[in-house]
């Protein structure tokens, strides 16, 4: 069996590149690779050694090589949007980079092989070519969906191709594809597709959409959210959001690590960034004891 | 080899070295990077009598050389945490410091009664979070007024065997930290454990709101360290038969170093095992070292050690 | 173009950036970087009767994204600096908050006086130091009582003509800043700045003693703007009429945007100048953009503004 | 007339040497050089944008020179000491520094041509080969003694034979030259080059020494000190030490503004790192009011 669980490395920036909008960075990082599962993340250290920024920053995995020419090797992409990834961007080659990982709860696959829907929005669809991948491998059949604001901040159309039985693009300025929403399209795709199973990572507002959608079809929604995380290995109780549970009991739970992947119909959407009053252990109501 | 030994009252620990209430959950995530018996004691997340939500999201926000949080004492109750994590917490060989928190003296009560309930030897220590409102006083936070921090702290004491013993965990948002501390001592406190985060705020500038749903939060990081061995110094100056777990800030093992010798005779790592989580076993490693090469022999020799050449040199 | 101007009392201000006490000395040596002009107002450092020393060295540690300093108010006397600095000061075109300081309340009423004594124009406002320890009182520092703090801002306030304004210039080192805050207002404080320093202190792991000569020390910078815009926040909320001099920590124009939307009429640059001396400058054009980006025509309408959209959503 | 006084300019690492145990480091810095006499230092900002590291750190210049290939440049040597100076020393070329210079009252130049000994401690030498560029030029006789832990902390010991009628070298443990100390060697060098004044850089115990044997020998000394700096630029009051002035009231003066050069018998040497009571605005003794 495979090792498992997250471990710490002090890794090595091999390469930076721009794709599009994002950086693809290739990290050296010894042993993280053979623990890695379509879904799981890592957090990086940014900064430096001086460095005021305390939190690390997570990334979806890209890709995972147990060993390249220089031996294990994990990737990412990155839209430099604040210091920490700013920093990022601007590492180059031999810059070192502690790295932990991999981080969460993967994807889960389908027993048996099934039509499977993968959605991306923005640079989330870097998880999606590794899981891919794992799908075809147990016989499913596999469509993609790319969303973004425009043509620039799509990751992967063209990998994409390669993977799948059909890629359906949308960008909200219409410079690919259709004009508009992955939720614009999910429907036909569904119906073309015979979908089972959806598995989507993006921005949250898009998986919120998405699962209304799979839910109206009935097409199981595995999600990939993305809460702001201090620690990423689930010791500080920051990334919480509401999801109701197997025993229909609704907990403010992790999403580093029971998620970042949850069942899309588990998420209680409406009320992520509340504490609904039905949640275990809410606070009672003004005038109560 | 330097003799790391330490105690915390009658809580004797084989080293120094431990988890921060709330920076390491209950042990089972920080055990995936190193054995949990390794440190001298794991902290755990401070509980309520009842499960609690926490607050809303955001609960964080990142800040110079620290971060903010709020969090509202999430967690599963005082005993969903006996049955399940103090068993677990013994089975892997922690010394286990479990931190408790009530918004109400009778909370104290019966959160540190329920913790006595448990199997033997799984306790070392327990920890009074009095930096909680106070639902019977307008939600005044306890650890800023020397009477209710004794109230509870005594509460917590009378609930528990006397074998136990008891650290007050001291807030730095005070005029007088040494009142509290005296108060805290007072009612029965074999220790003290400071500090807990210093209250904060941030505002958003793209939403032009605060950032944490809860508004304020409490402020924690190398940022604070400097207020944490200032705390320490005062308190060890005023009490200094009274054993003190230091916390806040800590990144490195010099940086253990200045909370010891300022008063600590033990130290917590908090927020830095968010940016490392090895970090308790590398800093107690640096500590280590450190006092190898100051030609410390016993840890305990470090304890307090700036005072003692501070008194000679202006006495 | 966002228009900036901006008061703190009756003082009326071009802009609403300023340096801060004992972070710009009398403005002679950052008049090399920048015209002082420029600012909204140069807060010259704090000003005792006679001509002080100050403490011994070392005066400084560094922190994570701070410092601590011990400079024990080092300065020529307040006769000297009403006779050289203030007409420099007025030559150069600079609006001038004059910090003042004192042992007893006594002192405070005399420089207050030999200020007043000044040419017409010359002082913008007056700004009331009270953390320093009143000799008359076991050395207990002004600020940490309300009516210690009240007195010595009383003292300054009746020495000075009605038409200068007083701000008195508060410690977050208190359990209840809005205490402090109301205090001061009651004895005449016409506007508030917040924050001083955080007391701090660092040991030295090198010579296992307090790297300050003068043991504690006061914590700036970065690392504490945290806790400015949080007493900010809570002394605005209670007294949302009265004018507020914001500083602690302050790096950048977003930075200073936090300062007011919790409430700050305007904003000094402290110890950022020692990483940037041309920070000040830096911070109003950084802060003049951000305003604009977000659609502010006037910077007074950002004054609290969080609060506002606070208050709407959650009354 | 050159401009004076100091800016603030983002300059750029050119490139970073090994030079023994020091760094020689070569930063342009527009329009720096041209203001810059002997006895000027340099503050620079160290970490990079997100550091935690506040302060600046300070060093003497080396060389400034107006116009190389690139423009004007300014040349250190520093020890990686701690993390400020470490960082430094891993710069790379292209990487920006922010430089504020120069700063400090440099050297005292004779006005008359005099015979004058170069005394440097460690890095301290680095001032000292431009002054005396300045004091040759100005009909003076240069001597050099340069003194050092051991011979990879010596700097420079070539470039002085260049520019001196003298070079003598003194290393603790004997390494190279002279074993012992400067001042070992200081009076023969007197007698032998007949010396008016001694300029001098180093480590603070170093200048005590230095400043009673000139004192004891009539000769003038001119020496930099090196005092913990918070600006750099004269507005903190964290870099005093008591001096006494002309007037012969000792004061808490400012070493990065006042200085870093003194005259040798001004400063209190004993009295550095206390307030003497018979300074100007000394706290009262105790029970005093
Ligand atoms: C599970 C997961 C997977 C992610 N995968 C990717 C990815 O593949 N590619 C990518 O570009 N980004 C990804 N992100 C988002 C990325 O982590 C943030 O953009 C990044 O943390 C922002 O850091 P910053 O310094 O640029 O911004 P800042 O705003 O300065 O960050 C300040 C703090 O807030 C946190 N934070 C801010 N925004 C986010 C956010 N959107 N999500 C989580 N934390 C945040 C940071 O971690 C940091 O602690 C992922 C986030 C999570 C939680
Ligand atoms: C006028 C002047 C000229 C100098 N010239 C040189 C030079 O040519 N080459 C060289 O290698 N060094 C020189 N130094 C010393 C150099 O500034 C310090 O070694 C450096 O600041 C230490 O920074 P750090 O981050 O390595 O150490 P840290 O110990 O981490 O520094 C922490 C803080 O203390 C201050 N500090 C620590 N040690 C010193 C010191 N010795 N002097 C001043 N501030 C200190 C730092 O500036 C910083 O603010 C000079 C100092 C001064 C004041
Ligand atoms: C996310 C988070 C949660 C915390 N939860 C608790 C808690 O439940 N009980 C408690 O006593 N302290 C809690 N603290 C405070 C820490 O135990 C510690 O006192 C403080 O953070 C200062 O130490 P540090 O700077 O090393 O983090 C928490 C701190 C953080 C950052
Ligand atoms: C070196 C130094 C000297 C200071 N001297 C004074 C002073 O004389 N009077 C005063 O009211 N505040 C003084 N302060 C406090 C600052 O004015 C300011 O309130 C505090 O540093 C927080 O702001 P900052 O983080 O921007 O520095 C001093 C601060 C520093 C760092
Ligand atoms: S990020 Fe810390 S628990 Fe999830
Ligand atoms: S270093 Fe600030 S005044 Fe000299």
């Amino acid at each position: 069996m495979a090792p498992s669980g997250p471990i710490q490395v002090r890794g090595e920036v091999l390469s930076v590149r721009r794709v599009g909008a994002y950086f693809h960075v290739t990290l050296l990082a010894q042993g993280v690779a053979e623990r890695v599962r379509p879904g799981h993340f890592v957090a990086l250290a940014v900064g430096g050694e001086s460095s005021s920024m305390l939190l690390r920053r997570s990334f979806s995995i890209y890709r995972a090589q147990e060993r390249g020419v220089y031996g294990g090797t994990v990737e990412i992409v990155l839209a430099a949007h604040g210091p920490g990834t700013s920093w990022l961007a601007g590492c180059r080659p031999h810059d070192p980079v502690d790295v932990v990982g991999p981080l969460g709860t993967p994807f889960a696959l389908p027993k048996d092989p099934a039509s499977c829907t993968l959605v991306g929005g923005g640079y989330g669809s870097a998880p999606l070519f590794s899981l891919a991948d794992a799908l075809r491998a147990r016989g499913c059949r596999v469509d993609v969906v790319l969303g973004a604001g425009s043509e620039d901040r799509l990751f992967g159309v063209l990998d994409a191709k390669r993977i799948s039985q059909s890629v359906t693009v949308t960008t909200d300025d219409g410079s690919l594809g259709h004009r508009g929403r992955v939720t614009d399209v999910l429907p036909a795709v569904f119906a073309r597709a015979d979908t089972d199973v959806v598995y989507a990572c993006g921005p949250m507002a898009m998986l919120r959409a998405l699962s209304e959608v799979a839910a109206a079809h009935g097409v199981a929604a595995q999600v990939a959210v993305e809460e702001a995380m201090a620690c990423g290995i689930g010791v500080c109780m920051t990334c919480v959001l509401p999801v109701v549970g197997d025993d229909g009991v609704t907990r403010m739970v992790r999403s580093c690590t029971e998620g970042p992947v949850f069942r899309g119909e588990s998420v209680r959407w409406a009320d992520v960034g509340t504490v609904p009053p039905d949640c275990l252990g809410a606070p009672l109501p003004a005038g109560g004891h | 080899m330097v003799d790391l030994r330490t105690s915390l009252g009658s809580a004797v620990l084989p080293n120094p070295l431990a988890t921060a209430s709330g920076c390491a959950a209950n042990g089972r995530e920080l055990s995936r990077f190193f054995p949990l018996s390794e440190l001298g004691a794991v902290v755990t997340k401070s509980v309520m009598l009842a499960p609690r939500s926490g607050r809303a999201t955001p609960r964080m926000a990142e800040t110079p050389s620290g971060m903010l949080n709020s969090i509202g004492l999430q967690g599963p109750g005082v005993d969903a945490f006996v049955e399940h994590d103090l068993p677990w917490l013994q089975a892997q060989g922690a010394r286990t410091i479990v931190s408790i928190a009530g918004g109400s003296i009778d909370e104290y009560a019966v959160v540190a009664d329920r913790v006595n309930g448990a199997p033997p030897g799984s306790v070392a220590a327990v920890e009074v979070n009095i930096s909680c409102p106070n639902v019977e006083d307008r939600g005044l936070v306890f650890a800023c007024d020397p009477m209710a921090a004794a109230a509870a702290v005594q509460a917590a004491r009378r609930a528990l065997d006397p074998a136990i013993p008891v650290l007050a965990k001291l807030s730095p948002d005070v005029t007088d930290i040494v009142t509290i501390a005296r108060a805290c001592v007072g009612a029965g406190a074999d220790g003290l454990t400071m500090i807990n985060t210093v209250l904060g705020m941030v505002i958003d500038t793209g939403t032009l709101r605060p950032a944490l749903a809860g508004v304020t939060g409490g402020l924690s990081g190398p940022a604070i360290r400097p207020v944490a061995v200032r705390c320490i110094w005062q308190v060890h100056a005023a009490l200094p038969d009274v054993p003190i777990l230091g916390v806040g800030g800590v990144r490195t093992g010099l940086d253990a170093l200045q909370l010891v010798l300022a008063g600590a005779s033990a130290v917590s790592v908090g927020t830095v095992v968010f940016n490392d989580p090895s970090a308790p076993v590398r800093v107690l490693r640096e500590l280590h070292d450190a006092l190898e090469e100051r030609g410390f022999e016993r840890f305990v020799d470090a304890v307090g050690y700036a005072h003692r050449s501070f008194e000679q040199e202006y006495a």
